[in-house]
């Protein structure tokens, strides 16, 4: 277990809402593995980017343990956090968004060095921002352009630059590509392969796009309604998806192949409400196999297989 | 309803600047306010517009010694309530009236211990002190007679529901718009000849002349001076122009350098052109004042001779001063656009000798503050001699008691005044008290611890179908015989 | 540090690009001459006015317009030509002055508002609630009538009294931008509270307050001749516009000339504030602009 | 909805005392006696303390505060004026009407104007009409009313003798008052209408409208129309606290016998409970002008409905 | 080419912005026959919502403006029509549904009464009918009638898309043009319109452009594709044929670009470089900056629509004219 450089257990984050407590992120556990990606996918609003907050204490835990390398940073106070975020960096999912307008590249990038003092002399820093430009495949050119002058590719870069300047040891990101245009998209999604293999990186990437997913995970965790459903190796989850709800949103995903087998799983209905949700399954309402135990008893995320982690009563039944 | 031409004759419209305060004669002191009072109230003793005593509800008075004067009251005077008016209404009026702080000083000779009734129509009133103008002061509206049981029944609204005995009872009041009065049938005298007469406020003073161009309004007080010659060049209004009672000076703080030299304030006395003041402030209305008091005022002295404007005059005092090259002082004002002119212009003529003069605008608390505390240099106020006795007038303004919040803010006082002064309150010898007066005037004249700048004037408009309106020098004139021809 | 040491060139911001907007728009240009002309007459009164502001001459009060007196002369003898040149000086610095003290204590509080929430954001806002319930213009007369005439007190009270709009528009903005990602991204590279709202929310809600203060400037030199109008403002001999408005009132009839041209003053630079103003909401709101 | 409306009427409560706490304190502070103001220029000192005491001036702050805020907030009784003596209260009432008319006809002014102009204006953006409709509206709100009341009076009561110039006592008197305190409200209503319109105009609902076939009339008024009129009525609102205000200036310019001149002079006279009597009658008004607006937004506008419950 | 239902000839649509002429549409040619389903695809900026409203007539003006071709409608110009005949069309021959659900209702009316407004358009029915026949159509995309007196933010997105669905085929619509219809939804629900879609359209045999992104979309629905690439139509063709031959190398790089679900491939190939700035389209074929295996002609010469196959159109140098002349 040493080799895991993050754990994450009972990750709770509940936010107070008029219409009462609203259980974004409810009872969540999972590690990540030195150097690997944990992809994290799941609908509109089932908790992902929640998580990934709380996780960089960008948004304080309700409760639970995030432990990075051995030490659980929800205790940490305001220097030692400072100290963990070097190791510890995020990539948003809105390019527009992310960058502060009112700065240029330069400022942007050496915002973290600037922030943790990194280098006594100013020449260093300017150099180690056209270091981080050139990684990203940025021309030094851009140094002095503003956010508002790029096109979204090149400012995810320029996002990407940002959280790199620290060195971290592990990334959180958040849908990087979910904005951008497939051709875009390919190239950023290269680029994070390129960078993660040169420096080693570990990978927590958000996403709802399944087969961005797959492509750039290690292992996969399933979101639905604030709980993980279902955590296994990409292969396993994809060839054998455990849970109803995986099954269902693997089917979902158009294939662009004409003779592709018309299988979709049509699961009924809309996403519950996160507010005030009532014990048992999450998924009772819209699962094919509901049984009553499903709506009294909240199923655990449980060890199915060796490495195949589920949440559903019925598994057993259901792989038969 | 059916309000037509023929009910608007019925009905006086009179303009004026401000609404009625109150119609309680003890809460207010304000001449808006004492313009109606004058029709609904009377005192024991009237001031005819010459400023002569006639009986107002005594028919008749004497005085029975030094402190103590005797009133017979008319018999069969009724209140607008019905109840008839006795000496007891009248002890308590005054009594009422000492406790007042707006109008205490009007009657505040009298002891209140001494009051005397003798029956039913006769009353004695005692000073504490001898005091020659307490009838003066008895025949000014504050010490209108009230009748008891009206007072008592209102408690704090008695100023919107006031009982008097005079020709004219409160109709309606919209508070801030109109004041209705209404004929009282059962006056003792003779009636008022308008069946109704209505105050308006029309605060804005020009629009009070475009009213009274276009016939909305059959009189209006207080005309601006620039309306004037509009006024007078329209074939369809009138104007009843009339010195008055006010006077507007600019006093020097004589306790400070460089004012404790007569001889500077003469200087300023001959280097201010007064008259352009008037005629550029005040488009030429009221006169050029010569001494404290203006010639309305019983026992004014109208031989002084003027300053007149002479700057080499000025410059020639000033270097007596050794102010030849001049200094720097200061003038202080209130809040009020007559004053602030005055200073203004007074500043830039005063140049001309070398005075380097500063306005400083006081917010009125502060004014009064500062300048009984005698921290101002020059600064300028205007005194009303309300009951046209020069007592009033000259007293609180020039005796060295009176220094201070009293009155005599230019700290001058002169022992020959002092004297005069006290001589002339406590002599019942009318010739005695206007020689008094006389030399009083001529040493404030020399020794000039004023500019003396103006002697008001009242300017009333009036269409011409008004008649019967006579302007009276205290402000607030009586409309009883007024009428209106169709 | 300071990150302009890594950036020597010249900044070329996104200023750049709403200059080029605001230039294109013809209204907002014939604002800007307004103001410009504006500054400039109160910068060379001196120059510009034939006579000095409180030069009297008591034999040619109230004279119609003419060679000499351009726009007449008032019931002083004084010119109103040169009085409502120098007038210009006191409107600006009211104008200025007071949206400044408006725009700094607003933005204070809006931000720290905006930024904490909770039970600060409560308290201020409740307290701008109150500010809000008064009409701004009764408002800036109470607190006129409690300092006192003068020029400085009249541009605390139009200060004050513009302040709740400063603070709701500042609070505004920081709480949409306080969620923003590249905020997040600061603080997730470790910035403080001081640096976040510095560096990251203030500049961004720039725009809003920038307009906002353009067209305050109008108001507040509206709000200011309105106290002088009623006698509680800046008092004469001091040539304010309003203040000779309201001395005017009385001579209405006899010498129009005496109100049409301050009230013209008045007007004009109101006029080309607000044109400058909604030029400026166009060009620094691009979505605006079909 | 009902609950709605009451908790913001208790939420009105803790704004009005601090309404009059702020004008109580800011009238404490002001500088200048009363009990001076009142008595008059001839008055002598004895007298002046004599009065403040009566008048109760000589308590601490905040026993005065304190007996202030007990009497209007547990019985409505707002006490007596210095000046006049007369209760606060009904010489308020009588003159309410008239201000509250006098920005209700302004505001209706402004409201006649500047809706339909607004919308034209946005319809045929760019259009001659559009930019005179833009041009008129900047002028309006550059005139200060006091200018343009004066003006009024000098054109058309002066010069053409149509107007009574002053007082509001019939609808001839309302007509220039009301216009000069309606101007600025209709240019700002006309500017906002049209820039909301714009917004609105832009949206996919419009297109979609379009898409149905819908005639373009029936597109702006029945689509586009209500969807922009949510930020008119907010300001509309706005207009009329602003009005309200206003009314202190264009009722001295025109001598109107309302609140708001009453607040002048009473400021100047110092005349403290009428004056705090007098803000917190426009404060309320315009409170409750505001929760009607805001009532009024559940009617147009589904989604707000929807968090009043 | 008879039985085309719609024909787009040569259409060409410009808008004038400050920073230039915006060639937004560019000589477009494509045809649709009865009961057809054509997808068009291209990334942001392609120019796709711009055709669709070209076709409804519909393009903002100022500052688009249709600049030159045919919009053949069973044979009539609609480009030729006035106002008031086009406004016959639009919601009941051809419909049009747009691309986000959350905004292309209007906030303050009742879904039903929405749409009722165009059934009473198109036909000729009282009020009470239209809203009897709109909880009808509430009914057949999903939704219990009932709600149809629900306000569009009580809905949630898929619903609201559903809702927008009903409006457009309301009137029995003979061309649907669907503007990316499921961009804005989630996957699972993405999926629940799709089908509805489908069923819809076979149901009520209607035409229909569907417009996306989104290839794998194409692939389920639609019988014929076209590729835009800024403004230009680089490649058209059945699903079938393009899927499997795609001729074009920005078709090719699209493919590349596009994480498979199914296969295990450890780096994608994506097109290298950026869309060129809408004002500044690069001269000859506007993709070759871009292109891998760019010539010489290609900087210089527009290629011309050329048919490889039967009904397989494509734009590129690498298939000249005369090679594929029949
Ligand atoms: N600051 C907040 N206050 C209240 N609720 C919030 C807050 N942030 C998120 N939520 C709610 O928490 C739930 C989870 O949100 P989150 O952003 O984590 O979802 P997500 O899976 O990232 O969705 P998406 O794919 O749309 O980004 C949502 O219902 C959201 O509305
Ligand atoms: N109203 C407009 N004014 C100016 N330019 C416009 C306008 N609408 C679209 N454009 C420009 O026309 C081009 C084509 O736009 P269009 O919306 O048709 O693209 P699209 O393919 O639908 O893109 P998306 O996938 O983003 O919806 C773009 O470059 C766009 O910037
Ligand atoms: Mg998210
Ligand atoms: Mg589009």
């Amino acid at each position: 277990m040493s080799n895991n450089i993050l754990e994450v257990k009972n990750l709770k984050k509940h936010f107070k809402t008029p219409k009462g407590m609203l259980h974004a992120v409810d009872d969540v556990s999972f590690f990540i593995k030195e150097g690997e990606t944990l992809g994290l996918v799941g609908e509109s609003g089932c908790g992902k980017s929640t998580t990934g907050r709380a996780i960089l204490r960008l948004l304080e835990p309700t409760s639970g343990e995030v432990n990075f390398e051995g030490k659980n940073i929800v205790d940490f106070n305001g220097a030692q956090m400072r100290e963990a975020r070097k190791n510890m960096q995020i990539i948003f999912q809105d390019p527009y968004a992310s960058l502060n307008p009112r700065m240029n590249l330069g400022q942007i990038i050496a915002e973290p060095l600037l922030i943790n003092k990194v280098y006594k002399d100013r020449q260093k820093v300017t150099e180690r921002v056209k270091e981080l430009m050139d990684t990203v495949g940025l021309t030094p050119r851009l140094l002095n352009a503003f956010p508002h002058e790029l096109d979204g590719g090149r400012r995810q870069r320029v996002g990407v630059a940002r959280a790199l300047a620290l060195n971290p040891k592990f990334i959180v990101q958040d849908e990087p590509v979910s904005a951008l245009d497939v051709s875009i998209q390919a190239q950023i999604l290269n680029l994070m392969q390129d960078i993660q293999e040169e420096l080693g990186l570990t990978y927590l990437f958000i996403s709802h796009d399944l087969s961005v997913v797959k492509h750039v995970s290690d292992r996969i965790a399933v979101m639905y309604l604030g709980k993980v459903v279902e955590l296994s190796d990409y292969n396993a989850i994809f060839r054998n998806p455990l849970h109803p709800y995986t099954q269902a949103l693997l089917s979902a995903i158009p294939v662009p192949r004409v003779d592709a087998p018309d299988d979709m799983i049509i699961l009924e209905g809309d996403v519950p409400s996160p507010v005030n949700p009532p014990e048992g399954c999450r998924f009772y309402g819209r699962c094919r196999y509901r049984q009553d135990i499903c709506k009294s008893k909240t199923p655990e995320l449980r060890e199915y297989e060796p490495e195949r982690f589920v949440a559903c009563h019925l598994v057993e039944e259901l792989q038969k | 309803i059916g309000c037509g031409d023929e009910a608007a004759t019925d009905t006086l419209v009179v303009a004026q600047g401000a609404d009625a305060d109150s119609l309680d004669p003890h809460a207010t002191n304000d001449q808006p306010s004492s313009r109606v009072m004058k029709q609904v109230y009377e005192s024991l003793l009237n001031q005819n517009e010459d400023m002569e005593l006639v009986p107002g509800l005594a028919e008749e008075w004497e005085q029975i010694d030094e402190l103590t004067f005797e009133f017979k009251l008319r018999e069969g005077v009724m209140f607008h309530n019905g109840e008839e008016l006795t000496a007891s209404d009248v002890e308590f009026t005054l009594l009422r009236a000492l406790e007042s702080p707006d109008v205490g000083h009007i009657v505040g000779a009298i002891d209140p211990d001494g009051f005397e009734i003798i029956d039913d129509y006769t009353i004695r009133i005692s000073t504490v002190e001898p005091f020659a103008p307490l009838l003066a002061h008895l025949a000014h509206t504050a010490s209108s007679i009230l009748n008891q049981t009206a007072v008592e029944e209102h408690g704090d609204d008695y100023g919107e529901n006031p009982v008097g005995t005079g020709p004219y009872m409160l109709e309606d009041w919209t508070r801030g718009a109109t004041i209705e009065l209404t004929r009282f049938e059962d006056f003792h005298g003779e009636n008022g000849k308008m069946e109704n007469i209505t105050f308006r406020n029309i605060q804005e003073d020009g629009n009070r002349t475009i009213e009274l161009e276009t016939g909305e309004i059959d009189i209006a007080y207080d005309i601006l001076p620039t309306d004037i010659s509009r006024i007078e060049e329209n074939q369809e209004l009138e104007l009843a122009r009339d010195l008055n009672f006010s006077t507007v000076y600019l006093g020097f703080n004589t306790e400070k350098e460089p004012f404790d030299d007569v001889r500077v304030r003469q200087a300023i006395n001959y280097a201010v052109n007064v008259e352009s003041i008037i005629d550029s402030v005040m488009e030429g209305s009221g006169e050029v004042a010569t001494g404290p008091i203006g010639p309305m005022v019983w026992g004014a002295n109208e031989e002084l001779e003027p300053y007149g404007h002479d700057i080499e005059k000025a410059k020639e005092l000033m270097e007596e001063a050794g102010y030849e090259d001049g200094f720097s002082t200061t003038i202080w004002t209130n809040d009020n656009q007559l004053r602030q002119d005055i200073a203004q212009i007074t500043q830039s003529q005063l140049e001309e000798i070398g005075i380097d003069v500063e306005i400083e605008v006081l917010e009125w608390g502060a004014y009064l503050d500062g300048t009984a505390a005698g921290d101002h240099d020059m600064f300028i106020l205007g005194w009303v001699t309300v009951t046209g006795d020069p007592d009033y007038g000259l007293y609180a303004l020039f005796h060295s008691e009176q220094f201070g919040s009293a009155g005599n803010r230019t700290f001058w006082g002169d022992e020959r005044v002092d004297e005069l002064l006290d001589e002339a309150r406590r002599s019942a010898e009318p010739d005695v008290r206007e020689d008094a007066y006389m030399e009083v005037q001529e040493i404030v004249r020399d020794e000039a611890p004023w500019l003396f700048l103006n002697t008001g004037e009242d300017r009333t408009g009036l269409r011409s179908n008004v008649s019967g309106f006579r302007n009276h020098p205290a402000g607030h004139h009586p409309l009883w015989d007024v009428t209106i021809e169709n | 540090m300071d990150v302009k040491t890594i950036v020597p060139e010249k900044r070329k911001s996104q200023w750049a690009e709403v200059w080029k907007r605001l230039i294109r728009n013809k209204a907002a240009i014939a604002g800007m001459i307004v103001i410009l002309i504006l500054i400039l007459t109160a910068i060379f009164a001196d120059f510009i006015a034939p006579y000095h502001y409180s030069d009297q001459n008591l034999d040619n009060v109230r004279a119609a317009p003419s060679s000499d007196h351009w726009f007449g002369t008032d019931n002083f003898g004084r010119d109103i030509f040169s009085r409502v040149v120098y007038g210009s000086r006191i409107s600006i610095q009211v104008g200025f002055i007071a949206v400044g003290v408006a725009i700094v204590v607003g933005g204070i509080l809006g931000s720290v508002a905006g930024y904490y929430s909770g039970r600060i954001d409560n308290v201020i806002m409740r307290l701008m609630d109150v500010l809000l319930a008064i009409p701004g213009i009764l408002l800036a007369i109470a607190i006129a009538a409690a300092l006192g005439p003068g020029l400085v007190n009249v541009m605390i009270a139009v200060g004050i009294a513009s302040i709740p709009r400063y603070a709701r528009i500042v609070r505004a903005s920081v709480l949409s931008l306080r969620d923003q990602e590249f905020v997040e991204a600061a603080r997730a590279v470790g910035a403080n509270d001081f640096r976040i709202i510095t560096k990251y929310i203030l500049p961004n809600c720039m725009a809003p307050i920038i307009v906002q203060g353009t067209l305050g400037v109008a108001e507040a030199i509206l709000s200011a001749a309105g106290l002088s109008f009623i006698g509680l403002g800046i008092q004469p001999p001091i040539p304010e516009w309003g203040a000779m408005l309201s001395t005017a009132r009385v001579y209405i009839r006899d010498a129009w000339w005496m109100s049409i041209f301050p009230g013209l003053a008045i007007m004009i630079t109101i006029f080309g504030l607000n044109l400058l103003g909604d030029g400026l909401r166009d060009a620094l709101d691009p979505r605006l602009k079909s | 909805m009902l609950k709605y409306i009451g908790r913001r009427i208790l939420l009105l409560l803790p704004v009005l005392i601090g309404v009059s706490f702020i004008v109580f304190t800011l009238m404490y502070i002001t500088p200048g006696d009363p009990a001076a103001m009142q008595l008059g220029e001839q008055a002598t000192e004895r007298e002046i303390l004599q009065l403040r005491e009566q008048m109760g001036l000589d308590d601490p702050f905040i026993v005065q505060y304190g007996r202030f805020a007990r009497d209007v907030f547990t019985r409505a009784d707002f006490g007596r004026s210095y000046r006049t003596n007369a209760l606060v209260f009904d010489e308020l009432i009588t003159r309410f009407p008239t201000t509250l008319t006098l920005a209700a006809t302004g505001v209706l002014v402004a409201v006649l104007i500047g809706i339909p102009v607004g919308i034209i204006s946005a319809t045929k953006q760019y259009s001659l009409f559009d930019n005179a409709a833009m041009m008129f509206a900047l002028l309006g709100v550059s005139m200060p009313n006091f200018f343009q009341g004066l003006v009024a009076i000098l054109i058309f009561s002066v010069g053409l003798g149509w107007f009574p110039s002053s007082g509001y006592s019939t609808p001839m008197h309302m007509i220039l008052p009301a216009i000069t305190i309606g101007t600025s409200s209709a240019a700002m209503i006309t500017r906002m209408t049209r820039s909301s319109m714009l917004e609105v105009i832009r949206q996919d609902y419009i297109r979609t409208a379009r898409a149905k076939g819908q005639k373009e009339s029936k597109v702006i008024n029945q689509h586009a129309l209500k969807n922009a009129l949510i930020p008119v009525v907010t300001v509309i609102g706005l207009q009329f606290g602003y009005l309200l205000g206003g009314a202190v200036l264009t009722e001295t310019v025109f001598s109107i016998n309302g609140i708001g001149l009453l607040m002048v002079n009473s400021i100047r006279m110092r005349d403290l409970p009428m004056v705090q009597g007098g803000v917190l009658f426009i404060a309320l008004t315009f409170s409750v002008i505001n929760l009607g607006v805001d009532i009024l937004y559940g009617f147009i506008d589904p989604r707000i409905k929807a968090q009043y419950k | 080419m008879a039985k085309d239902l719609l024909n787009v000839k040569n259409l060409s649509i410009q808008y004038s912005t400050d920073e230039g002429v915006v060639k937004a549409v560019d000589n477009m040619t494509f045809e649709i026959g009865v009961g057809e389903t054509i997808g068009i695809v291209g990334e942001t900026g392609a120019g796709k919502t711009t055709t669709a409203l070209g076709i409804m007539q519909l393009v903002p003006n100022p500052p688009g403006k249709i600049v030159q071709g045919e919009v053949i409608f069973k044979g009539e110009d609609l480009l030729k029509k006035n106002d008031e005949e086009m406004r016959k069309i639009r919601g009941n021959k051809i419909s049009m549904i747009f691309q986000d659900p959350m905004t292309s209702l209007n906030p303050v009316m009742t879904t039903e009464d929405q749409i009722a407004e165009v059934i009473l358009l198109h036909q000729d029915v009282d009020s009470k009918e239209a809203k009897e026949k709109a909880r009808d159509m509430i009914e057949t995309v999903g939704i219990p009638r009932e709600r149809g007196k629900e306000y569009p933010h009580q809905f949630s997105g898929g619903m609201r898309q559903r809702i927008v669905i009903a409006i457009a085929l309301a009137c029995n619509p003979e061309l649907l043009i669907a503007d990316e219809p499921t961009t804005a939804l989630d996957v699972t629900i993405q999926a629940q319109v799709l089908k509805l879609m489908k069923r819809l359209k076979e149901d009520f045999e209607t035409s229909m452009i569907m417009i996306t992104h989104d290839l794998g979309v194409v692939a389920n629905i639609c019988d014929k594709v076209a590729i835009m690439y800024t403004g230009y139509v680089v490649e058209y063709a059945k699903v079938r044929d393009l899927y499997n031959n795609p001729l074009h190398p920005y078709t090719q790089g699209l493919f590349g670009s596009i994480p498979n679900v199914e296969a295990d491939e450890k780096r994608l190939n994506p097109i290298k470089g950026l869309m060129p700035d809408p004002t500044e389209v690069p001269e000859g074929c506007p993709f070759n900056p871009r292109c891998p295996k760019v010539m010489d002609v290609c900087k210089s010469v527009l290629p011309q629509r050329v048919e490889v196959e039967d009904g397989h159109y494509v734009n590129c140098h690498l298939y000249p004219p005369e090679e594929y002349q029949k």
